[in-house]
């Protein structure tokens, strides 16, 4: 097991380089620098800035240096210093711009998660149990109508909503006593009335594939003997179904469950842009425009590290969940 | 004795166990597709997905002839008009009498509000008629001609059936072409990804081992790059020089270049188990080249799940478009598609005072939903432990 | 002999009325028969205090200040105001009347890098700065400023006793470090001066005489000095304080930079004064909005710095040197807390929601008018008018376009004409402003007198196909191809691209100008691309109609963009550009060609505006720059500009119901937030 | 010589509701199963032999119901009342037991606890694929002791003892390791021995085994149904064996009975079967047995004429009507033949044999 676990700690060595440098690429491909990007936003406010002081930013950014050039200190400094550089954008380290929204984004995330988990296991259950009934329908129609509505379009709605028929402030997570509050009961309560509007949003479309998924892969379990097996023992049909189809059904989940985290910081992205989140999310989106490279990219490794050790994760938990890859 | 009996004995003969295996052989053999389609036609979301998704496809063939004008018409009297009712029988005096009709709108101009305010105006009547010669259209570019479904038949007086937008634009046009756009893309993207799915996918499982770490280590790669920077990347990458018809294929191919993993997935683990098979070792061993292997022997065998795989990527294509255009990266007028449309009205303007705007989200809804269940109903038939 | 020279003439009238005002008030308090003297402004403060008692609390803490100052002064945490104003401070005229202290400006902010509603709102601390009605110039941080004659020697005259935030002095010396450490200073300027502060061949010479005088030398005159120090521009003298920024210097602190150094973080003592003091005007490198530990002149001081949570907050600063007409110090208000949002559609709602208190940035767009215009009443507020004046879209025909024969057809200046003509400006009105506003050339707006020109403002903007057919006639097209677009003088079929961006609707616009011009028979297409590339696309010449505004108003001088290829935002002619402003060529991304003469005169004519201190003089100059643009008709133009909007709440007083809307302005800086109030829940 | 009745089957119908129809694949049948007794179930493919089996327990696949008839169960004494608590099993079992509790388990919930506290305890079943049987991802110890625990009250230690036992009965070398392996370590014999041994676990009167020895190789086979009747000495219970072979039928049978498409078509102790056959179809599966001892060049199979009919659409009358040598026309597809009574226990759906 500990041998596995280093081989793959190695193979990921060249992932991640590799990763490092299609980050630094992807940033690059759009025509423009962060620079010009900025001008022409600036322009297109009416605002103008003098050459000079483009100059000197170009200088300051270091924009004017070979893409390679660039590339080589910015992974200097991520190796030498765990320095990932500075925000051009937000004029602050990036490290320091990622762990000031990252505990927001992570609570915002699990929370998704909890909310699809909780939802979609019983829906997916109930829905493969009984299957073609009238209830399988009706879960099968919600999950789709989740998938199928675009959530920024929700999200918009829902807003609107909530500002014309409820009087509810919108936008954040705080309402705007709580901003910049210190933590305290008040505040979480607070956190907690703004959270289900995002959570619901984001949480529809996992919720939706995840009961395919567990439909799917509990149908296929439901038909093998062994179940009829463990029927023949008296086994009641609950315990049953939890003990083995369930079980072995899970097993196509766990291995994807790596991947979840990562799926949900970027995710929810466009969610969190219409609800104006302080999540990472839009973080990353304003970086990928605005062209603010070293944000950018950071964030990019960020989440591929993420899903690369997620995956990891989750062949870890599958070889503790299934005793037949765990002996291979 | 024994001999001569055996000699007249029907050749069709064989043993009970070899009758039971003939027997249950050439049920499944012989009707695959056959006990697909009952199999389907069980499934009625499906078949009713299949349906509707068939329907919106024909929408997509015949759109010019479909919509009342085209989308670009830009009408300066009629910014944010409200839908009009269609109505198809007319009071007179012998009672009701079939004659379409819309009513006319009273318009005033609101200078602090900045806006047109419309009322419906029951006085006011416009002639609606069906087969009516309206704008001059390519026909799929090949002829001329002026022929609408429905429209308005006084080219003065245009009919707004689902609204107009902030520039006096006829939505319901607009949807129309947009579902050509739409669901091309789907469609296109979808068979792009199948190709560069099958094929790599299918030379993984066929061949294993070193070419198989390879592709697999270059699949992970690739799903471990977050999709949005990535499609960002991409999709700003695109030289905007390009007419609007390269972009939208460059759009396309974008989208695509990540669906494809998923499915060169599902295509390596069937290939994996059908390698194995007696059949494919058969054809192996008889000689045939490899390339027919995969394509006479092996695809067969799993094609009715790639097909299902495939319906079901065809709404994550769609909504990929919708969620490009409302990151500003996907397409532009003048072609307009529904992720064009939605972006247009994904504002608080659109939502409080023209709901309207909204329906192409409807639209997106009812072509994700029909292909959902179209895909469900196709994987489910093509299962083959659902029998 | 030397000459107070504030360009404009209302703006010296108006500050000898403020003096005027100040004496006023002054002489009031001695005789104290005001109820709220602000006695401590007199130079004998301190000991006339004790008199006027009804300008003090019974404690003999000044009532002229917020409640919280009181509280801070009456418990020793403060000094008194008389303290920590100037001896003569800057008065401020109220809109509507004497406020009250208190309250929360809530405001927003969309995404990370939004300084410019930062600048338009609580830094208006430029030496100079606007009036409110933006017809003239007067001194803003400084008491006064005296100009020579040939406008390159500039005499600044400092408040005594201004100090910043923290309580130490603003003097001359705080801008005469800022240039000579920072802004001459190679390793922290790379990009050198700036632009507007350049005046012949040598730097400009920065002299503190003593604590209250500066002294500016140009190499040159630099006669539109003032006028700049009044726009955002301006802003970079004034936000330096040398006690601070000076530690974080390698020329003045030899003690423990290093240790700054590594205590910040930063790779260099060049990084950390960037960190800490740089200032890159109008750009999100900004360190005032970044470092809340850099002392400031401003009204309000950043709490909560930008970036740090998901609000931005400033507070009060108790040093601020400006008092009302009653001798009150200002801000009136406590707070103002910038909510950092990531959406427009978001600040929409919170407008309607009645969240917003005052703001005319981002989300007052002509399609919102209605739906906010519907909720004044549930969320309220009202609006107030922004007047753009000038011209709502300009279409840039590339005259030194790349291709020659493309160049030769746009440079026709008969098929510019036409272009023109083929416009029906009307439509374009009806769609996108419902009626608001009239066809218009590209050329000086009615508001702006002295240089309207009323045949200019509609020539060529008959929607006539017919006139159009004849000037396209008269540039040798004549002949139509099967699709019924005219052919190329040459024969060969022509067609052009117009480009435009989603910002501020110029898409709209340029779909229906394309329109327009197909149903003319013209062949242009339509291309909407991002405004990044359209820029680059721009810069780099390659472009054939590119579509922006062009607007113009007051700050003609400083900017006549659209009247001779001036600037990089000149889009029309890149090349000739270029050849003004660099013309080596050296790092330009578009290579300067020389332009034809009487461009060159244009170009010359404005030198001669620059090396000029008299308005008189400056503005015939003008005029025949002017004249040549009427003739060139480099850019056609659209129609006239609505006015813009913003919105304020009812309880929110003193903004005044119409001001200028420009950056230059910067709406609504000039018109003094500081004397904004808010009034009991 | 006949022991007491475990089993009394009368027309059983299990249907199954598709929407291509109704598929009739148990319609009426009558048999009884004796204690300590082996009866046989042959007949090709789809003729119901399976669902029959699983119709005794209650675990017919959705959509298959039970639609009408008895399956009578007499509860032998030791099996009556709360369970087998303190009893070990012993090798001679609680034989000659007389049934004291009838049970109709037809009647019962399938879902319900009754049918669960006789499933596994007084019946319990083994099926054919002996790897897609067993759980995957559980241990085989896991999977004994979970019915021993279920339906006894045995401690986990007890159940483990309990279960080395059976295993060690059932002839899997060095059990106490084996209760810790998965079944994929497991060779096809073993696994099925496993099943074996859990179907034993809580001594049931009644094992059903639904061809046991289909999926593994001849020798393997042998040894099985040796052990299946080593253990019915040992555990006194009576076996239900399904299956397709006659050979097997031969070796194992006490009594049998011929099912042909939903039906049966003749049942009798295996003597008179194999001596005897009354029924066409009997007659023709057993000539199509090769022949030991007959030359091989003298001998071709024979084979039954035609196919089984679809089973949407049955014949009318005698179902192996349209195959059979002695079709009498305007008879057999009129009349579906009833039972006739041959004595001795034999009884056989003919109407060649109305008259006797």
């Amino acid at each position: 097991m500990l041998q596995f676990l280093l081989r793959r700690l190695m193979f990921m060595i060249p992932t991640l380089i590799a990763i490092s440098i299609v980050a630094f690429v992807i940033i690059q491909l759009p025509p423009g620098d962060f620079l010009t990007t900025m001008v022409a936003s600036m322009a297109a406010q009416g605002e103008d800035m003098d050459q000079s002081a483009m100059r000197a930013l170009e200088e300051q950014y270091g924009l004017g240096q070979p893409v390679h050039i660039q590339y080589l200190k910015w992974m200097q400094g991520i190796i030498l210093r765990g320095d990932f550089g500075d925000s051009f954008g937000w004029n602050k380290p990036v490290a320091e711009l990622l762990w000031s929204r990252l505990a927001l984004t992570f609570v915002l995330s699990l929370a998704s998660l909890l909310f699809v988990w909780v939802v979609a296991f019983p829906i997916g259950i109930y829905s493969a149990v009984k299957q073609y009934s009238i209830g399988d329908y009706f879960a099968t129609f919600i999950g789709f109508l989740g998938l199928a509505t675009p959530n920024f379009l929700l999200a918009l709605i829902l807003m609107y909503i909530a500002f014309k028929f409820f009087n509810q402030s919108v936008g954040g997570l705080f309402s705007p006593e709580y901003q910049e509050a210190p933590w305290s009961w008040g505040r979480v309560a607070d956190l907690l009335a703004h959270l289900w509007v995002p959570v619901v949003i984001i949480g529809t479309a996992g919720t939706a594939s995840l009961i395919r998924v567990m439909r799917a892969n509990l149908l296929d379990e439901l038909r093998k003997p062994y179940v009829v097996t463990a029927r023949a023992k008296g086994l009641p049909e609950w315990r049953l179904l939890f003990k083995y189809p369930v079980r072995i059904a899970l097993n196509p989940f766990v291995s994807t469950v790596g991947w979840v985290l990562p799926t949900l910081v970027s995710g929810a992205a466009i969610v969190s842009i219409v609800l104006s989140l302080p999540t990472t999310g839009p973080l990353l989106i304003r970086a990928l425009l605005q062209q603010d490279m070293y944000l950018a990219a950071s964030f990019i490794m960020l989440l591929s590290i993420l899903t690369v050790i997620g995956t990891l994760v989750s062949d870890l938990l599958l070889a503790w969940l299934d005793p037949r890859i765990r002996m291979e | 004795m024994a001999v001569t009996d055996a000699k007249t004995l029907p050749p069709e003969t064989v043993s009970p166990r070899a009758a039971d295996a003939e027997i249950e052989s050439s049920v499944s053999v012989a009707s695959q597709w056959q006990l697909m389609w009952w199999k389907f036609r069980k499934h009625r979301a499906a078949m009713v997905g299949g349906v509707v998704t068939l329907i919106i496809y024909v929408i997509a063939i015949f759109v010019e002839f479909l919509s009342p004008s085209s989308p670009g018409v830009i009408r300066a009297d009629y910014t944010w008009a409200p839908p009009q009712q269609l109505h198809f029988f007319r009071q007179t005096e012998n009672g009701m009498r079939w004659d379409p009709y819309v009513n006319g709108y009273k318009v005033e101009i609101d200078p602090e509000a900045l806006r047109r305010t419309f009322v419906i105006d029951e006085e006011q009547i416009v002639d609606v008629g069906f087969f009516v010669r309206g704008e001059t259209y390519e026909m799929w570019g090949l002829w001329e001609s002026d022929l609408h479904l429905i429209g308005s038949t006084d080219a003065e007086l245009p009919v707004y059936f689902l609204g107009a937008d902030r520039m006096g634009r006829d939505l319901l046009s607009s949807m129309i072409y947009g579902t050509r756009v739409s669901m091309s893309i789907g469609l296109l993207g979808v068979f792009l990804s199948f190709f560069l799915g099958i094929l790599l996918g299918g030379i993984s499982g066929f061949y294993g081992g070193t070419v198989d770490n390879l592709i697999q280590r270059a699949i992970e790669f690739i799903r471990s790059i977050p999709t949005i920077p990535l499609w960002m990347g991409l999709a700003a990458a695109l030289p905007t020089d390009w007419p609007p018809l390269r972009i939208y294929f460059g759009i396309t191919i974008i989208i695509s270049f990540i669906g494809w993993t998923g499915l060169a997935r599902v295509v390596r683990g069937r290939f994996l188990s059908l390698r194995t098979e007696d059949f494919v070792m058969a054809a192996r061993l008889d000689g045939a080249s490899e390339l027919t292997t995969i394509w006479r022997h092996m695809v067969p065998s799993f094609f009715s799940h790639i097909i299902a795989s495939l319906t079901l990527s065809i709404p994550g294509m769609i909504l990929a478009e919708t969620s490009l255009s409302f990151l500003e990266l996907g397409l532009r007028r003048p072609v307009v598609s529904w992720g064009v449309l939605l972006q247009e009205a994904q504002n608080i303007r659109s939502v409080a005072t023209a709901s309207w705007l909204l329906i192409p989200g409807l639209a997106v809804l009812v072509a994700v939903l029909a292909l959902n269940f179209l895909g469900d109903g196709l994987r489910d038939a093509a299962d083959p432990y659902n029998r | 002999m030397q000459k107070r020279n504030w360009t404009l003439n209302p703006g010296r009238l108006l500050a000898v009325l403020l003096i005027a005002i100040v004496a006023v008030g002054a002489l009031a308090a001695c005789g104290g028969a005001e109820p709220a003297a602000p006695a401590e402004e007199a130079p004998a403060a301190e000991s006339a205090a004790d008199d006027s008692g009804e300008a003090m609390a019974d404690d003999g803490v000044s009532s002229n200040q917020a409640p919280a100052l009181q509280e801070m002064v009456r418990n020793g945490d403060l000094p008194p105001l008389a303290e920590r104003l100037p001896v003569n401070p800057a008065v401020v005229v109220p809109v509507d009347g004497i406020g009250q202290y208190g309250g929360t400006w809530n405001t927003a902010l969309v995404g990370g890098s939004d300084t410019a509603w930062l600048v338009r709102t609580v830094s208006y601390i430029h030496p100079m700065g606007w009036t409110p009605q933006w017809d003239g110039v007067v001194p803003n941080a400084v008491e006064d400023v005296i100009a020579s004659d040939d406008a390159s020697e500039y005499t600044f005259i400092f408040r005594e006793g201004q100090k910043w935030s923290d309580g130490a002095p603003f003097t001359a010396h705080d801008l005469a470090f800022w240039w000579n450490d920072q802004i001459l200073n190679p390793d922290l300027s790379p990009g050198g001066t700036p632009g507007w502060m350049r005046a012949g061949e040598a730097d400009a010479i920065f002299e503190a005489v003593d604590d209250h005088t500066l002294k500016i030398t140009f190499d040159a005159p630099n006669g539109l000095f003032l006028q700049n120090l009044a726009t955002p521009s301006g802003s970079i003298f004034t936000r330096v304080p040398m006690h601070y920024c000076s530690q974080f210097h390698a020329d003045h602190n030899t003690e423990n930079l290093d240790a700054l150094i590594a205590e910040n973080n930063a790779n260099d003592w060049v990084h950390l004064y960037q960190m800490k003091c740089s200032s890159v005007p109008g750009t999100p490198s900004d360190s005032r909005w970044f470092n809340g530990d850099l002392p400031t002149l401003m009204p309000w001081r950043v709490a909560v710095a930008y970036g740090e949570g998901s609000q931005m907050i400033l507070e009060r600063n108790p040093y601020y040197w400006k008092v009302d007409t009653e001798g009150n110090q200002l801000p009136y208000i406590d707070r103002v807390v910038y909510d950092i949002l990531e959406d427009r559609e978001v600040l929409l709602l919170k407008v309607l929601n009645g969240e917003v208190d005052m703001m005319s940035r981002h989300f007052n767009t002509n399609d919102n008018k209605a739906v906010i215009a519907d909720n004044r009443e549930a969320g309220e507020y009202e609006f107030f008018e922004t007047r753009s004046i000038g011209n709502t879209t300009g279409f840039h025909f590339n005259l030194t376009h790349k291709d020659a024969r493309m160049r030769e057809i746009f440079n026709d200046k008969n098929f510019r004409i036409a272009m023109s003509h083929c416009l029906n400006r009307q439509e374009i009105i009806d769609v996108l402003y419902i009626g608001q506003g009239e066809p218009m050339q590209s050329a000086i707006p009615k508001d702006m007198a002295e240089f309207y020109d009323e045949e200019w403002y509609s020539l060529y903007t008959e929607f006539d196909q017919a006139l159009a057919h004849q000037y396209l006639a008269d540039a040798g097209m004549t002949e139509r191809d099967e699709d019924g677009y005219f052919l190329g003088p040459d024969g060969e079929p022509f067609s052009f691209v117009v480009q435009a961006t989603e910002a501020f609707g110029f898409h709209d616009r340029a779909e229906m100008a394309v329109n327009q011009w197909q149903a003319c028979g013209v062949n242009a297409q339509l291309s909407i691309v991002d405004r990044t590339l359209l820029y680059q696309r721009k810069d780099a010449n390659e472009h054939d109609v590119h579509v922006w505004g062009a607007g113009t108003g007051p700050q003609i001088f400083l900017d006549p963009r659209h009247f001779f290829p001036f600037s990089a935002e000149s889009t029309f002619a890149q090349t000739w550009v270029t050849w003004r402003t660099n013309p080596s060529g050296a790092g330009a991304m578009t290579q300067p060609e020389e332009p034809p003469d009487i461009v060159k005169h244009q170009m010359d004519l404005y030198a001669q505006i620059l090396s000029s201190g008299d308005q008189a003089v400056q503005n015939e100059l003008m005029k025949e720059i002017l004249a040549i643009a009427k003739d060139q008709f480099y850019v056609i133009g659209t129609s006239s500009s609505p006015p813009g909007y913003g919105i304020v709440k009812n309880n929110f007083h003193n903004v005044p119901t119409s001001m200028p809307g420009s950056w230059q302005y910067p709406t609504p800086a000039p018109t003094q937030p500081e004397q904004y109030w808010i009034s009991g829940e | 010589m006949d022991t007491p009745v475990l089993i009394e089957i009368k027309n059983l119908k299990t249907h199954f509701f598709l929407d291509e129809g109704t598929v009739q694949a148990v319609n009426g049948v009558d048999f009884t199963i004796h204690q300590h007794k082996t009866l046989c179930v042959v007949g090709e493919s789809g003729c119901g032999k399976s669902v029959t089996a699983r119709s005794i327990l209650q675990i017919v696949d959705q959509p298959g119901r039970i639609v009408e008839g008895e399956i009578l169960y007499h509860r032998p004494d030791r099996l009556s009342g709360v369970g087998l608590s303190e009893e070990l099993p012993s090798p001679n079992g609680a034989g000659g037991s007389s049934s004291t509790e009838i049970i109709d388990l037809a009647a019962l919930d399938p879902r319900g606890r009754q049918i669960r506290e006789i499933r596994g305890q007084d019946i319990s079943m083994i099926f054919q694929e002996p790897m897609t049987s067993l759980s995957p991802i559980h241990t085989v110890g896991n999977q004994i002791t979970e019915a021993i625990k279920l339906h006894t009250d045995m401690l986990d230690d007890e159940a483990d003892e309990h279960a080395i036992e059976l295993l060690r009965r059932v002839g899997i070398p060095r059990p106490a390791e084996r209760l810790e392996t998965y079944p994929f370590e497991l060779s096809g014999g073993m696994r099925q021995r496993v099943m074996i041994a859990m179907a034993l676990s809580c001594n049931p009167a009644l094992l059903i085994a639904d061809e046991p020895t289909t999926a593994v190789d001849v020798t393997t086979q042998a040894q099985i149904l040796e052990l299946l009747e080593e253990l019915q000495d040992d555990f006194g219970m009576a076996i239900m064996l399904i299956t397709h072979d006659l050979g097997v039928v031969a070796e194992m049978a006490d009594d049998v009975v011929v099912m042909y498409l939903g039906q049966v078509a003749e049942r009798g102790d295996v003597e008179s079967i194999f001596h005897d056959p009354k029924h066409p179809y009997t007659q023709a599966l057993l000539k199509s047995i090769p022949k030991l001892g007959v030359s091989r060049t003298m001998q071709r199979l024979d084979s039954i004429r035609g196919m089984v009919p679809d089973p949407y659409n049955r014949p009318t009358g005698c179902m192996f009507g349209p195959r059979c040598d002695h079709f009498m026309p305007g008879r057999c597809d009129a009349i579906n033949p009833p039972a006739i009574q041959l004595g001795d226990g034999r009884e056989v759906h003919c109407l060649l044999y109305e008259d006797e």
